[in-house]
C-alpha cells in the first residue's frame, strides 16, 4: 500500500473477483453478497407465501366451498406456516442484514467463517427446494399444520416425511448461521470494540444466534423421531404403541417457542437502529436494552408450555408456564419504554424508515398484548386454537418482523446499493400497507373471541360480515406491498446515487461509502465508546 | 502484512475455530438431549418394563465398548499432546490406533444388533409391535439412541482420517494443530455421550 | 478471549485420566449389580458426570480453556438440566 | 352483566376484561405519546436534539412496576382458571368419544348419542376419550375447551346455567373434515332430561353385521357413509359390483368394483383413486385391517344395494 496510486474505488457489487456472471454469486464468500442472495430468495418465497394467505382469503369470503376442497385449504394453511416459518421469518432479518451488517457494525471484514456461511446458504436452498418438492409429489401436499401434531401427522397419507426433513434440513442452516455469528461477535470485533460499545443490533444478533443454535437441535431430532415414527413405528408418539403425543408437544415447543423470540429479536434490534437516527439522540438505557434482549431470550427457553395448556398437562405446569409467560414480557415492555424515552426531545424526521419503526411499536403493542391475554389460562381456555391466535401471530410476526423488515429495506438501502428510493411512493406505500393489515388482521381477534376456531375451511354465516373485511383488507394490503416492492427495485436499480450518510447515522456502517468495498474497511475503522453518539 | 501480524492473525483464527467447534457440540449435546428426554418420560412410566429389556442387552459387551471408547479418547489425546510436542510419528501411530479401536466398537455394535435382528427385533419388524408397550419403546429408543451414536461414530471417524493425513502432510504441526485438536474434541464428545448412554440403555435395575 | 497459551496435557495426565475412568466403569456395573432399586440411577447418573466432567476438563482441555468458554459449557449443561426438569412439572404431577 | 351459560363464564370474562383493559390503556397511551412526540418534536419545530442522560431509578421504577402488573394479571388468570380443574365429587359423568369428524356422548348404562343432553344446573364431568387423533372439546359459550387425546384420560366439567342449545366444535386441527366435527349440547329441565335418558335405548342396536362393527371400528364410517350421501369419501351404498371410473397412475379407467379391488382400496388406496377424489385422503390400511376383517367387510358391501 506504499505506492499511493490512487485506485478508483470498487464497490462490492462491482468486484471483479475469481468467477463472472450468476457464478460469482453462487460461489460468493462476500457476507454481503451471500446476504443478498438470502434476501432475494425470501422475497420470492414470502411472495409465494402470501399468496397462498390470498388464497385462503378468498375462500373464506363466504361460508361453505368457494374456489377449493377442505383437503386443498388443509394444504395451503400448512404450506403457507412452513413457508412463513421456516424459510421466512426464522432466517428473515437475521440472515439478510445480519450477514449484511453484523460485520460492517463491528468493524470486521467478514464473518468468521466465509465459506460455512455460504454453505449455509446452500443448505437453505437445499431445504427450500424439498420443502416445495412436497408439494408436488404423489401423495399431495403436507395438511398437518405447520406444527406436525402427532399423532395426526404419524397417520395422514400425505408428504410429511419430505417436509420435516425439510424443516429438519432448514433447521440445519440455522445453527450453522448462529454459530457462525457467535463466534464473529466474539472474535472479530474491530480493535476498541468492546461488547458493551457494540451497537443494539449486534446484540440482538448475539442472543438470537445462541437460541438458534441451542434449541434448533431439539426440533431437528423431534422431527427425526417423527419420521422413524412414520417409517418404522417406532411409538414414541403413538398411543398405541404405548407412546405420548404430548411429549411430540413439548418436543416441538421447547423449540418453537425459542424461535418465535429468533423471529422477533432481530426486529427489535433493527428497530433499535432506526430511532435513535431519525431522532438525532442517544439511544435511551443502552445497557437495559442490550440486556433484555439477553433475557427474553434466556427466559425464552421456558416458556414453552403455554401453547398446550389445554392439552391436559398437570395443574402445576400450566401455573408454572403461565407465570413465566407472563414475566417474559417485561424486558419487551423495558424496550418500549426505552424507544418511546429516545424520542422524548430527539429530532425526529419522517421519514419513511422511521414511519415503520413507529408503527411497528403499534403493532407490536397490540400483538403483544394479546400475547398476555394468551398467557393467562383463563382467556387462553377460551381463545385457544381460535383465530384469535392467528390474529396475535399475525400481529407480532408480520406487524413485528415484517414491519421491522421493512423498516430495515427502508432504512439501508441506499448503503447496499447506493442509491436511494422514491419518498413520497414509499410513504404512500406504508400507509396502504398499514391500513390494509389492520383491517385483515383486526376482525381475527373478535371472530376468535366469539369462538371461530382456526384451521377451518368452513364457518357459520353469522361470522361473514368480519371474515369479508378481513378478505377485503388482504387485497388492501397487497397492493400496498407491490407498490411498496415496487419502489424498492425502481429505487436500488435506477433512483439517485445516494450520499455515504443520508440519515446522518452514527454507526460504523454510515462511515463508509455506499455500496462498500469488498473488504469493507480500506483502513481500520475507529471505535466510538457509544455506538449513538450525537452530540 | 508483516509476518508478526500474519501469525497473529492466524492464531486468532484458529481460536475462532476452536469456539465454532465447541458450539457445534453444544448442538450435538442438544440433539441427544431431545432423545434423553424422551428416555426418562418413557423410563418414568416403564420402570419394570425398561429394566426387563436391559436385561436383553449384555452388559459385557457394552462394557467392552466403554472401555474401547475410553481409550480411544485418551489416545486421541494423547496424539494432540505428541503433536503439541512435534512428534509427528507417534501422533500418527496414536490416531491410527483410534481408529482401530472405532472400528473394534462399531464390529462389536454390528454383532450386538445382528443378535437383535436375528430375533426379529429391530423397529419396523414384526415382533416389535407385539411387544409388551414398554418393552417396544425401550428397543425403539435402545436402537434409535445407539444408531445416531454409531452415525456419530463414523462421522468421527472421518474427520480423524482426514486429521491422520494432514498430520501426514505436514498441514498439522506443531505450530499450527487446530484441526486435529477440532478432531479429537468432536471424537471426545462421542465418548462423552457413550458415557451416559451406556448405564442408561445396560445397566437399569 | 485473546488467551494464546496454549497448554500441552502431559501423557501420563492422561493415562491418569484414563485408569480412574475405568475404575468408575467398573464401579458403576458393580453398583447396579446390586438391586439398589431407588438409588440406582441416582448412582449411575452420578457416576456418569464424574465420568463426564473429568472427560470435559482433561481430554477437552476444559481446564486450560478460557474462563468464557468454561462458563459457556456450564451454561448449556444448566439449560438442559433446567428443561429437563420444568418438563418433570408436567410428568411428575399427571 | 356476564352470561350465565356455564359457572366459568364469569372468572373467564373477569380475567378478559382486566387484561384486556390493560392492553388497551397501554396501546391508547403509547399512541398518544408517540403523536405528541412526532408533533412536538418534528423536526421543523425543533432542529437540534437534547440529549438526554439515562436515569437509573427511573429504569428500575419501569422494570419493576411491569413486573408487578404481569403477576396481577397472572393471578386473575389462574383463579379464573382452577375451577376448572376442580370437578366435584358427585358429578353426573358422560363420557364424549370423539373419532374422525364425529362427536359420540355415552351416558350410563351403554346408552349412545351424538347430542348431549344435560340437565340445568347439575355439575356434570365428561370424559374425554379419542378413538383416532387429537380432537379439542370446546363450548365457546360456557367458556370451556379441553383436548381430547388418544391414550389420555381428560376431562372437562361445568355446571350449566341456561336452557337452549349450543354448539360443540372440535378445536384442535384433525383432517379434512375438522371444520365439519360439530354437535349440539343441549340443555333442557331436569323433568325433560329424565324422559329423554328414559326413552334412549341402549346402544343403537349396532347392525348386527360383522362387517359394519368393523367399518366402525375402523373409523370408516366417518368417511364413507353407508346411505348413499357423500361424505370424504364415496359412500359404500350399491359401491359392490358397480363399475366405476379411476385413475390408476394418471389414466382414467373402469373398474367393476369385485373383492381384489376392494381389497386393494383399502390397502393402498392411492393406487386407483375413485373419480371426483383426490389421493392421500385415505390412510393405507395394511398392516391394520386383518384379510378375514376385509372379507367381513366384502360380505357387508354386498348387502349395500
Ligand atoms: C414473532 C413471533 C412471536 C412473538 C414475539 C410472540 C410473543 C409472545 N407470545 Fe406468541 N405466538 C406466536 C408468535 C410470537 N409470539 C405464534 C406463531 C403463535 C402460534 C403458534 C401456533 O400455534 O401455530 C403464538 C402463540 C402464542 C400463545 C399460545 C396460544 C395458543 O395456541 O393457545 C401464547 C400463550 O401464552 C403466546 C404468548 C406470547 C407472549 C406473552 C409473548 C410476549 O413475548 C410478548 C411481549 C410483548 C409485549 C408485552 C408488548 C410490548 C410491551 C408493552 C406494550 C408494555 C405493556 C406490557 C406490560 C406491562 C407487560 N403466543
Ligand atoms: C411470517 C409469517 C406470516 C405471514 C407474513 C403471513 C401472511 C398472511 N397470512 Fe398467515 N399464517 C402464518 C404465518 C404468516 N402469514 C402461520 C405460521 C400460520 C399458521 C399455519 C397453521 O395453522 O399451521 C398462518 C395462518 C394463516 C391463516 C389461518 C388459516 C386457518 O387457521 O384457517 C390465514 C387466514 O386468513 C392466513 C392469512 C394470511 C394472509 C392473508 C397473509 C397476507 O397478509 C400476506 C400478505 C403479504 C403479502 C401480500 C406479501 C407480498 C410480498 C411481496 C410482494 C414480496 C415482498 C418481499 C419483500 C420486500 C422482502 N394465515
Ligand atoms: C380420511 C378419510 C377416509 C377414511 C378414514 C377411510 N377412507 Fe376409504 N376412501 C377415502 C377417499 C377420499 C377415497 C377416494 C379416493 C381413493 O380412491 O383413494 C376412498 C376410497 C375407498 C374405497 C374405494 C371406493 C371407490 O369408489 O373407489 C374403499 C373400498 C374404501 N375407501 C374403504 C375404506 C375402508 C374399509 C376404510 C376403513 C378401514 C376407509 N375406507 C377409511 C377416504 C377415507
Ligand atoms: Cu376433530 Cu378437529
Ligand atoms: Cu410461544
Amino acid at each position: 500500500m506504499d505506492q499511493t496510486k490512487q485506485e478508483p474505488y470498487v464497490s462490492y457489487l462491482e468486484h471483479k473477483g475469481k468467477y463472472t456472471g450468476i457464478r460469482s454469486w453462487i460461489f460468493t464468500l462476500d457476507h454481503k453478497r451471500i446476504g443478498l442472495l438470502y434476501m432475494y430468495a425470501i422475497m420470492v418465497l414470502f411472495f409465494v407465501g402470501a399468496i397462498m394467505g390470498l388464497l385462503m382469503r378468498i375462500e373464506l369470503l363466504k361460508p361453505g366451498e368457494t374456489i377449493m376442497k377442505p383437503q386443498t385449504y388443509n394444504g395451503l394453511f400448512t404450506v403457507h406456516g412452513i413457508i412463513m416459518i421456516f424459510m421466512v421469518v426464522i432466517p428473515g432479518l437475521s440472515v439478510v442484514f445480519g450477514n449484511f451488517f453484523l460485520p460492517i457494525l463491528i468493524g470486521a471484514k467478514d464473518v468468521a467463517f466465509p465459506k460455512l456461511n455460504r454453505f449455509s446458504w446452500w443448505v437453505y436452498i437445499a431445504g427450500c427446494i424439498l420443502a416445495i418438492l412436497s408439494q408436488f409429489l404423489k401423495n399431495g401436499p403436507p395438511d398437518t399444520g405447520w406444527s406436525f401434531y402427532a399423532p395426526y401427522s404419524t397417520t395422514t397419507g400425505t408428504n410429511v416425511i419430505m417436509a420435516t426433513f425439510a424443516a429438519f434440513v432448514l433447521g440445519f442452516s440455522s445453527i450453522l448461521t448462529g454459530l457462525n455469528f457467535i463466534v464473529t461477535i466474539h472474535q472479530m470485533r474491530a480493535p476498541g470494540m468492546k461488547f458493551m460499545n457494540m451497537p443494539l443490533f449486534s446484540w440482538a444478533i448475539y442472543a438470537t444466534a445462541w437460541t438458534q443454535l441451542l434449541a434448533t437441535p431439539i426440533v431437528g431430532i423431534t422431527l427425526l423421531m417423527l419420521i422413524a415414527e412414520r417409517l418404522f413405528g417406532i411409538g414414541f408418539f403413538n398411543p398405541n404403541l404405548g407412546g405420548d403425543p404430548v411429549l411430540f408437544q413439548h418436543l416441538f415447543w421447547i423449540y418453537s417457542h425459542p424461535a418465535v423470540y429468533i423471529m422477533i429479536l432481530p426486529a427489535l434490534g433493527v428497530i433499535t437502529e432506526i430511532i435513535p437516527t431519525f431522532c438525532q439522540k442517544k439511544i435511551y438505557g443502552y445497557k437495559a436494552i442490550a440486556f433484555s434482549s439477553l433475557a427474553i431470550a434466556g427466559v425464552g427457553f421456558l416458556v414453552w408450555g403455554h401453547h398446550m395448556f389445554t392439552s391436559g398437562m398437570s395443574n402445576q405446569a400450566r401455573w408454572f408456564f403461565s407465570l413465566l409467560t407472563f414475566l417474559v414480557a417485561v424486558p419487551s415492555a423495558i424496550k418500549v419504554f426505552n424507544w418511546l424515552a429516545t424520542m422524548y426531545k430527539g429530532s425526529i424526521d419522517l421519514k419513511p424508515p422511521f414511519l415503520y419503526a413507529l408503527s411497528f411499536i403499534f403493532l407490536f403493542t397490540i400483538g403483544g398484548t394479546t400475547g398476555l391475554l394468551l398467557g393467562s389460562v383463563a382467556t387462553n381456555v377460551q381463545v385457544h386454537d381460535t383465530a384469535f391466535v392467528v390474529a396475535h401471530f399475525h400481529y407480532i410476526i408480520f406487524g413485528g418482523m415484517g414491519f421491522a423488515f421493512f423498516g430495515a429495506i427502508h432504512y439501508w438501502l441506499p448503503k447496499m446499493y447506493g442509491r436511494m428510493y422514491n419518498f413520497k411512493r414509499a410513504t404512500i406505500a406504508w400507509a396502504i400497507i398499514f391500513v390494509g393489515f389492520n383491517l385483515l388482521y383486526f376482525p381475527q381477534f373478535i371472530l376468535g373471541i366469539e369462538g371461530v376456531p382456526r384451521r377451518y375451511f368452513d364457518y357459520l354465516p353469522q361470522f361473514q360480515p368480519l371474515e369479508v373485511i378481513s378478505s377485503v383488507g388482504g387485497f388492501i394490503l397487497i397492493t400496498g406491498l407491490i407498490m411498496m416492492v415496487y419502489n424498492l427495485v425502481q429505487g436500488a436499480r435506477k433512483g439517485e446515487i445516494a450520499p455515504a450518510n443520508p440519515w446522518h447515522g452514527s454507526t460504523l456502517e454510515w462511515q463508509i461509502p455506499s455500496p462498500p468495498s469488498l473488504e469493507n474497511f480500506d483502513e481500520a475503522p475507529v471505535v466510538k465508546s457509544n455506538p449513538y453518539d450525537y452530540e | 502484512m508483516t509476518e508478526k501480524a500474519t501469525h497473529i492473525e492466524a492464531h486468532a483464527d484458529d481460536e475462532a475455530k476452536k469456539l465454532g467447534m465447541w458450539l457445534f457440540i453444544f448442538t450435538e449435546l442438544l440433539l441427544f438431549g431431545g432423545l434423553f428426554l424422551v428416555y426418562s418420560v418413557f423410563r418414568a412410566k416403564y420402570p419394570a418394563n425398561f429394566h426387563e429389556g436391559s436385561l436383553e442387552l449384555s452388559v459385557t459387551i457394552g462394557a467392552i465398548n466403554t472401555i474401547v471408547l475410553l481409550v480411544s479418547s485418551m489416545t486421541i489425546a494423547m496424539s494432540l499432546t505428541a503433536i503439541q510436542k512435534n512428534n509427528r510419528k507417534l501422533a500418527m501411530t496414536l490416531i491410527s490406533v483410534t481408529l482401530f479401536l472405532a472400528t473394534v466398537f462399531l464390529f462389536n455394535k454390528v454383532f450386538e444388533w445382528g443378535a437383535k435382528f436375528e430375533h426379529g427385533l429391530y423397529p419396523g419388524s414384526k415382533l416389535m409391535p407385539m411387544l409388551e408397550r414398554g418393552d417396544l419403546l425401550y428397543f425403539s429408543l435402545y436402537f434409535f439412541m445407539t444408531g445416531l451414536h454409531a452415525l456419530h461414530i463414523i462421522v468421527g471417524m472421518v474427520l480423524l482420517t482426514i486429521c491422520l493425513f494432514k498430520v501426514k502432510s505436514g498441514n498439522v504441526n506443531s505450530k499450527k494443530y487446530i484441526h486435529l485438536e477440532n478432531g479429537a474434541l468432536y471424537w471426545h464428545l462421542v465418548d462423552l455421550i457413550w458415557i451416559f448412554l451406556f448405564p442408561l440403555l445396560y445397566l437399569i435395575t | 478471549m485473546a488467551n494464546n497459551t496454549t497448554h500441552t496435557t502431559e501423557y501420563r495426565v492422561l493415562a491418569r485420566v484414563l485408569l480412574v475412568l475405568m475404575f468408575l466403569t467398573f464401579l458403576t456395573i458393580s453398583v447396579t449389580s446390586y438391586h439398589l432399586a431407588a438409588f440406582g440411577v441416582t448412582v449411575a447418573l452420578l457416576i456418569a458426570g464424574t465420568k463426564g466432567f473429568l472427560v470435559l476438563t482433561y481430554f477437552m482441555h476444559l481446564k486450560y480453556e478460557s474462563l468464557l468458554l468454561r462458563i459457556l459449557v456450564s451454561m448449556v449443561f444448566v439449560l438442559y438440566a433446567v428443561i429437563i426438569l420444568i418438563t418433570f412439572i408436567d410428568y411428575a404431577y399427571r | 352483566m356476564f352470561s350465565n351459560a356455564s359457572n366459568f363464564v364469569h372468572g373467564v370474562d373477569k380475567a378478559f376484561l382486566i387484561i384486556g383493559g390493560f392492553t388497551v390503556f397501554f396501546l391508547v397511551s403509547f399512541t398518544a405519546i408517540m403523536i405528541f412526540f412526532i408533533v412536538k418534536y418534528n423536526r421543523k419545530r425543533n432542529p437540534k436534539a437534547t440529549q438526554v442522560k439515562d436515569n437509573t431509578l427511573l429504569e428500575v421504577i419501569w422494570t419493576t412496576l411491569p413486573i408487578l402488573l404481569v403477576l396481577f394479571m397472572f393471578y386473575i388468570g389462574w383463579e379464573g382458571f382452577l375451577p376448572m380443574r376442580q370437578d366435584p365429587k358427585g358429578a353426573m359423568k358422560v363420557k364424549a368419544i370423539a373419532q374422525m369428524w364425529k362427536w359420540n356422548f355415552e351416558y350410563e348404562d351403554n346408552k349412545q348419542s351424538d347430542t348431549l343432553v344435560l340437565p340445568i344446573n347439575k355439575p356434570v364431568r365428561i370424559d374425554l376419550v379419542s378413538k383416532d387423533v387429537i380432537h379439542g372439546f370446546f363450548v365457546p359459550a360456557f367458556r370451556i375447551k379441553e383436548d381430547v387425546v388418544p391414550g389420555k384420560n381428560n376431562y372437562s366439567w361445568f355446571i350449566p346455567g341456561e336452557l337452549g342449545d349450543f354448539d360443540l366444535i372440535c378445536s384442535a386441527y384433525c383432517g379434512v373434515s375438522h371444520s365439519y366435527m360439530t354437535a349440539v349440547i343441549r340443555i333442557v329441565s331436569q323433568q325433560k332430561y329424565d324422559e329423554w335418558i328414559a326413552a334412549l335405548s341402549a346402544l343403537p342396536a349396532a347392525s348386527s353385521n360383522p362387517g359394519f362393527t368393523v367399518l366402525q371400528n375402523n373409523a370408516c364410517t366417518g368417511c364413507h357413509s353407508i346411505d348413499g350421501s357423500p361424505l370424504v369419501g364415496p359412500s359404500f351404498k350399491g359401491l359392490f359390483g358397480s363399475t366405476i371410473e379411476v385413475k390408476t397412475n394418471g389414466v382414467m379407467r373402469k373398474v367393476k368394483v369385485d373383492e381384489e379391488y376392494i381389497e386393494t382400496s383399502i390397502y393402498d388406496p392411492d393406487k386407483d383413486i375413485a373419480k371426483d377424489f383426490t389421493h392421500g385422503i385415505m390412510k393405507p390400511y395394511k398392516n391394520i385391517i386383518k384379510d378375514n376383517d376385509i372379507k367381513l367387510i366384502n360380505d357387508y358391501l354386498k348387502t349395500l344395494k
